[in-house]
């Protein structure tokens, strides 16, 4: 036990940063920006922190902090972070940093906006760093109020109306939890019978033996929660409305992070204490992953507005997560996180530019647009920079997640993944129309007074794009750490590693 | 004097830290971008050319590796690694020759141009991706720059992306080059899934003793998929004719001497998998020469010259597929190193007959350039005898070796083709000179001779269209057939017959373009009017085009609109559905809400009943139990 | 023994007349009926409360429920009452309410009254206690103090709410 | 013999008839006469209970006297209810009353 309590001060700065505003008057908005911006530098920092310190050589959890909570029910306040989670914690502080800079210039309650955001942040980072079932579950429910809030309040209506657009968001989410909660309940009441006392710990509960029928039952139900959660088709409807409707912190952080507590879930919970369950139902989830990735690429070829067409295709690119947690091998699984860690800065940055582009030319329409490229070459760079990793162009950090799905699912499912691959060639024809039709070609004199990045709005694109160049150039880094998790976390599960023959 | 093979990374990564400093901080200052990337492509070619010395003055066969680890976990292993081994050492000659002729040569070129400290950062990261391509140790890697290099060339199709055709133009290159990368990719899969390992030299000896033809034959398959793609082979080869919207320095870089040349690279780097599977070989090889036929019949008819130097190209490449096809390893990487200079020089002289006349592309408005470009003319007319096959010129060389190959192995059909396309090489080439340089077209007359920066390349590249055809030569040893041979490969002797044919059908061809062009014998006219519908389907390219863009409109962008009526009608409709539903049902509850404080009572003593007959039968069913 | 039926009798008649008042009171189509026929209930139970050897009980019962809260029931019909009496206490308008009020009343006394018959109730006969009125006395001033000082508070907010509603708010 | 089942019972009808008069009259005091019905049911069970069950003890007396208590404050604030809403609707029937409606 060291004597700072790393994981709980990177917990606790966006909360105390929150609180912090809430207690700032609120007309001295550049105050309440600073803290916003100060809070989540700290976070920040410390997850790098974490990230650098963790010790590759020795396995399994790292800076654990555990406090007693609720005896009877067996709960601690447990933080701990290994392989899987540092880089879903990484992410989540990146772009929370960056969320934070690409809503700097909103102008409406703006107490009220950042103190929510960041119980966001917070709330979203505890899921990642808690190896208790209860706090992560507890932290999983912190998330879904201040998005309901921050989508209706500062959301944006045009297809659908914003409060359309958060409620739906919102009841998806619920609806996904109830489902957890009663595979949460059933696994808690199960694991007290076998074991003869109450826990909520994670790797505890991973250590029961659970009868096969009742692992897939539960896995089922988690799988649904959790899926939903990760857009897994027919779940996504709310993928695509969420997005465009909320503000672009929001969606930059749901895109970003908060999609990924489904497939961190369902790696974390589902596979590593239902082993069984889990490769039972696992073809289901492939064939529902491949639709997911086919079905949302051809659906976002249509797309007309920005946010739709990111929205549609992370739903897409979930599909990849979805089959990388499928096919349940190492490396497929290894695939999965670093896919997961990888969307979520190219999906971050692509919200941001498009979140800056609609708040100066208050459009997202595609057909309005045009020839950008000569009015805001850094924005250019900024969305060719999110467009090109999200379309897996080796030397981004995309593509290591999807190669490395790849071959591990290739091992499993031959036909679904050839189908698979086939989604590179569809992202590849939205995107470079996409961004074809907003950046290149004649130069638009309506567009003339936009004006460029600067200052502060640098702040995601530099942040966001160093995280996809670097994890794209050296994906060892972030690599071994994944690996070293999961080759953890399948050891004790019984799920053969396959590998090496056809 | 291995510490020279062990830094060779140093050439990948020169063009690279050159479009670093560009993009981070020379962006502002044109000039010492372009000298910054010049200069670091220099000292690359430097490097590149000792290492090139000593891998051929040392014994044949001799290979240098190194590898660091990019991406490890248990069942899949990808490295960063470096291979030197005498088919490397020449495409790296190739690349960082024509890559700083070509980049000396934009300097004038593109001299003026708002972007040109974008235009040499795309040069540096194209280089520096080709040769990380080039040096590749592995299918992972390779794949890597094979992408990064679709990236360049991507960006510089699309560099004056004010054009809307730039921009079409760009586009379809990357997303044709996908569709053949698709299939690529799904070969990488199957051999990592295989074999667990990506390295060539690894791959190759574990293939020594897997025989089993029924996996092998799809991933070859699979894999040639992306030569199709990146060498523009049919039916993946329209991209390459629109890629001339970029600037003509980058036509003759990427779009004819390197980039396209990969694919060709590939099938040699990968032999050992290609040569072991027949049926494989021979589809490489119909498919190869069906694309050297099928495109030099459109070439005969453009009127545009950098669109007839660009089917041109994709002629010359299907040779060099056909080569590869019919096992004649060795013969395609000689066709592809003498190509890579005299095409990259036929483009750089149409530059600067573009320049010169700025902008005009079309061949019929030139005319009488002779007098006014004698360097670009005659430096133009070396490529095209070179490209035509006339002796002693490399092109010579170089496509007899394929012809002698295809003759030798008893492929006669191939041969046959592959003579008639020597033909109709020699004659579009002509055609082109004929009418453009010493036509009667009038424009002509106002050109002026490009400045020397542009000459002295095309100077140079002419000297190398002229003699890199001797290291291959049958007459002086063929010194490069020893060095780059594939097991299994066998060297061919030379065959005078085949030589003394090829060379009369070029002549042939030329004399004919003689006849029809500069002497007016046969009317070019008459001809085209009574060849009218042969001479339309021509000239739209046997309307492939059209074809795709009506398959893509009708499949792809069809059932996007079919699926995203299902997704807003059906996936949202049930949510919708749902939702209304539950709001409808509410609203139905609450009219039992009457505001009668009775029926609220009523309500009350029913549940209570319910209640109690329910505990009632509890009880009585326990009891009795 | 002849004690013991001339008992029961006196149950089943006081019985057999108290549910025929309240048959009565909820039956009668005039509301002063209705009253009257309430009174005759309360007097029943009453009886019923000396029978089961409550007489203290049976006196409070006469004298609040048969003397003050009918009084009060009666005053309060005089004071609304405005049409035709005969018309005053109606079933509900919607035949469909009246009728599940009757089928819910009915099922649920008929399946109390089942369960009832056919529970084996306990019998513990002990010695009636003699001095009813002291004990009650105890107890309201022993352990139930609470709530007798408590009942004196409602009855007192009630007193005094009464007075208040019925004033009306124009008067405030 | 009569015993306390038959006191149950009769406290059964008694109390199904306040229902029924609860549940279906039209007339608030009607309801308000068939709510003291009810009580009285009440109290018969109470006292039978008392006295089959502990005759040695008065609680369910006491208990009566409170239910008696209750029923005499109830009364009295039911009726002054009444007397404010005749006053202000000039009615009685509570067909008419149904301001809490959805």
């Amino acid at each position: 036990m060291q004597s700072f309590h790393i994981l709980t001060v990177t917990l606790m700065a966006p909360l105390l940063g929150a609180v912090l505003i809430m207690l700032t008057p609120r007309n001295n908005e550049k105050l309440i920006r600073y803290i916003a911006a100060i809070s989540t530098f700290i976070s920040l920092i410390l997850s790098l922190v974490v990230f650098f310190g963790y010790d590759h050589s020795v396995k399994g959890m790292q800076f654990v902090e555990s406090v007693p909570w609720v005896g009877d029910l067996g709960v601690n306040f447990a933080l701990g972070v290994d392989g899987i989670s540092i880089p879903l914690l990484l992410l989540t502080n990146l772009i929370g940093f960056s969320a934070v800079y690409a809503s700097w210039h909103t102008e409406e309650r703006v107490q009220e906006f950042f103190s929510l955001l960041l119980l966001l942040i917070a709330g979203v980072m505890g899921t990642f760093l808690a190896t208790d079932l209860f706090i992560f579950f507890l932290f999983y429910e912190v998330v879904v109020v201040p998005i309901y809030i921050l989508v209706i309040v500062f959301g944006s209506s045009k297809r659908v109306t914003k409060e359309y657009a958060g409620m739906k968001l919102t009841i998806y989410l619920l609806i996904g939890s109830a489902f957890l909660l009663v595979g949460l309940i059933a696994l808690f009441v199960k694991a007290q019978a076998m074991l003869g006392y109450p826990s909520m710990d994670i790797a505890t509960l991973a250590t029961v033996q659970y009868p096969v029928e009742f692992q897939v039952l539960v896995f089922v139900l988690m799988a649904l929660g959790f899926g939903t959660l990760l857009s897994m088709f027919p779940f996504h409807a709310w993928s695509p409305d969420g997005y465009a409707g909320a503000p672009t912190a929001v969606s930059m952080i749901h895109a970003g992070v908060l999609k990924k507590i489904g497939g961190y879930g369902l790696i974390r919970i589902g596979i590593f204490i239902l082993p069984a369950g889990a490769k039972l139902v696992a073809p289901v989830i492939a064939v529902l992953a491949i639709a997911n990735v086919v079905y949302a690429a051809f659906v976002t070829l249509n797309q007309k507005d920005l946010k739709y067409i990111v929205g549609y295709s992370s739903v897409s690119h979930m599909g990849y997560v979805l089959i990388g947690i499928a096919a349940l091998n190492l490396i497929s699984l290894n695939g999965a996180v670093m896919m997961m860690f990888a969307h979520g800065v190219m999906s971050a940055l692509f919200f941001a530019m498009i979140g800056n582009l609609y708040h100066k030319s208050h459009t997202r329409n595609v057909a309005d647009f045009g020839g950008l490229a000569h009015q805001m070459p850094r924005l250019a760079f900024g969305l060719m920079l999110a467009g090109l990793a999200s379309l897996g162009l080796p030397g981004l950090v995309n593509f290591v997640g999807e190669f490395t799905i790849f071959v591990g699912a290739f091992n499993e499912y031959r036909v679904l993944t050839v189908i698979a691959v086939s989604g590179i060639v569809l992202t590849a024809v939205y995107i470079l129309r996409t961004l074809g039709d907003v950046l290149f070609g004649p130069r638009k004199a309506e567009w003339d007074h936009l004006q460029d990045l600067r200052g502060v709005e640098m702040v995601p694109l530099i942040v966001l794009g160093l995280a996809i160049i670097i994890g794209g150039v050296l994906p060892f880094t972030v690599m071994d750490l994944i690996n070293g998790g999961m080759g953890q976390l399948l050891a004790s599960t019984n799920l053969i590693q396959v590998g090496g023959s056809l | 004097m291995f510490d020279l093979f062990s830094g060779s990374w140093i050439i990948v990564a020169l063009p690279f830290a050159a479009f670093a400093a560009i993009g981070l901080f020379l962006h502002r200052w044109p000039k010492a971008a372009a000298y910054t990337s010049i200069l670091a492509m220099a000292l690359s070619t430097l490097w590149s050319i000792l290492i090139a010395i000593q891998v051929f003055t040392a014994a044949p066969g001799q290979v240098f590796t190194a590898a660091v680890r990019w991406l490890e976990m248990p069942g899949l292993r990808v490295d960063m690694g470096i291979l030197i081994d005498p088919l490397s050492a020449v495409m790296l000659l190739v690349v960082t020759i024509v890559a700083l002729l070509v980049q000396i040569y934009s300097l004038g070129y593109m001299e003026g141009d708002p972007g040109l400290s974008s235009y040499f950062a795309y040069h540096s990261i194209f280089a520096g991706s080709m040769l990380g391509l080039v040096l590749s140790s592995n299918f992972g890697q390779v794949f890597v720059f094979w992408e990064l290099v679709g990236l360049c060339s991507y960006l510089l199709i699309g560099f004056w992306f004010g054009r809307d055709s730039a921009k079409e133009a760009a586009k379809k290159a990357f997303i044709t080059n996908r569709v053949g990368d698709f299939g690529f990719l799904l070969g990488i899969l199957a051999l990592a899934v295989l074999f667990g390992n990506l390295d060539y030299q690894h791959l190759a000896m574990r293939l020594t003793d897997y025989h089993n033809l029924a996996v092998l034959l799809p991933i070859a398959l699979l894999l040639f998929a992306g030569p199709v793609g990146k060498s523009a082979q049919f039916p993946l080869h329209v991209w390459l004719p629109d890629a001339m919207e970029g600037p003509t320095p980058v036509s003759a870089l990427i779009h004819a001497a390197t980039m396209v040349a990969a694919g060709v690279y590939l099938l040699a780097r990968a032999f050992f998998i290609f040569s072991a599977v027949p049926q494989a070989m021979y589809l490489i090889a119909v498919v190869g020469g069906f694309t050297a036929l099928f495109a030099a019949s459109i070439a005969l008819v453009q009127i545009d010259i950098k669109r007839i130097l660009a089917y041109s190209t994709l002629s010359q490449l299907g040779y060099m597929v056909m080569a590869m096809g019919i096992g004649a390893m060795t013969a395609g990487m000689f066709h592809l190193m003498t190509h890579a200079f005299f095409k990259s020089l036929l483009f750089l002289g149409a530059g600067s007959v573009i320049h010169a006349m700025h902008g005009e592309q079309d061949i019929w408005k030139m005319g009488r350039l002779s007098a006014k470009m004698p360097v670009t003319t005659w430096t133009f007319v070396i490529g095209a005898l070179a490209l035509a096959g006339i002796p002693p010129l490399s092109g010579f060389w170089s496509k007899d070796e394929i012809l002698l190959g295809a003759f030798s192995r008893g492929h006669l059909f191939l041969y046959g083709l592959g003579s008639l396309v020597a033909f109709m090489t020699a004659f579009y080439m002509f055609r082109l000179i004929f009418v453009a340089f010493f036509g009667s077209g009038t424009k002509g007359s106002h050109a002026h001779e490009s400045p020397p920066v542009m000459t002295w390349p095309l100077l140079i590249l002419a000297l190398l269209s002229v003699v890199a055809g001797f290291v291959g030569s049958p007459l002086l040893g063929n010194v490069f057939g020893k060095y780059i041979n594939a097991p299994g490969a066998a060297h061919h002797e030379m065959n005078i017959a085949i030589m003394v044919v090829s060379s009369l059908l070029a002549a042939g061809g030329i004399f004919l373009a003689w006849l029809i062009y500069q002497k007016e014998v046969i009317s070019h006219l008459e001809l085209k009017q009574r060849f009218a519908s042969v001479y339309e389907i021509l000239y739209h390219k046997y309307y492939i085009d059209e074809l795709y863009a009506r398959l893509v409109a009708v499949f792809i962008d069809g059932s996007a609109r079919v699926l995203e009526w299902v997704d807003l009608k059906i996936v949202n409709g049930l949510v919708n559905g749902l939702a209304y539903f539950t709001g409808w049902s509410g609203k139905q509850l609450s009219y039992t809400e009457n505001g009668q404080v009775q029926t609220y009572a009523l309500y009350l003593f029913g549940g209570v009943l319910v209640i109690l007959v329910g505990a009632v039968l509890a009880v009585y069913y326990t009891v009795l139990a | 023994m002849s004690g013991m039926i001339i008992n029961d009798l006196v149950f089943v008649a006081v019985a057999g007349f108290t549910l025929l008042s309240a048959l009565g009171m909820v039956l009668s189509r005039n509301i002063v009926h209705s009253a009257l026929a309430l009174i005759l209930t309360f007097l029943g139970v009453a009886a019923l409360f000396f029978n089961l050897g409550a007489g203290f009980l049976g006196l409070v019962q006469i004298l609040v429920y048969a003397g003050a809260i009918s009084v009060l029931i009666i005053f309060a019909i005089m004071l609304v009452m405005h049409s035709e009496p005969a018309r005053t206490n109606l079933f509900n308008t919607s035949l469909g309410t009246h009728l599940a009020g009757a089928y819910i009343a009915a099922l649920l006394t008929l399946s109390l009254s089942l369960a009832i018959w056919f529970s084996e109730l306990p019998q513990i006969k002990g010695k009636t206690v003699e001095d009813a009125v002291g004990m009650l006395a105890q107890l309201f001033m022993g352990n139930y103090v609470i709530a007798f000082e408590a009942a004196a508070v409602l009855l007192l907010v009630s007193v005094v709410g009464a007075i208040i509603l019925a004033r009306g708010a124009k008067q405030s | 013999m009569i015993g306390l089942n038959h006191y149950l019972i009769l406290g059964t009808c008694l109390f199904g008839i306040g229902i029924y008069g609860v549940l279906s009259k039209r007339n608030a005091i009607a309801v308000l006469m068939s709510v003291e019905l009810m009580l009285n049911a009440a109290n018969i069970n109470f006292v039978a209970v008392n006295h089959f069950i502990r005759p040695d003890q008065a609680i369910g007396q006491l208990f009566a006297i409170f239910v008696i208590v209750v029923a005499a404050a109830e009364v009295a604030v039911g009726l002054a209810l009444i007397l404010s809403i005749y006053r202000h609707a000039s009615s009685t029937n509570l067909n008419d009353f149904n301001l809490m409606k959805w």
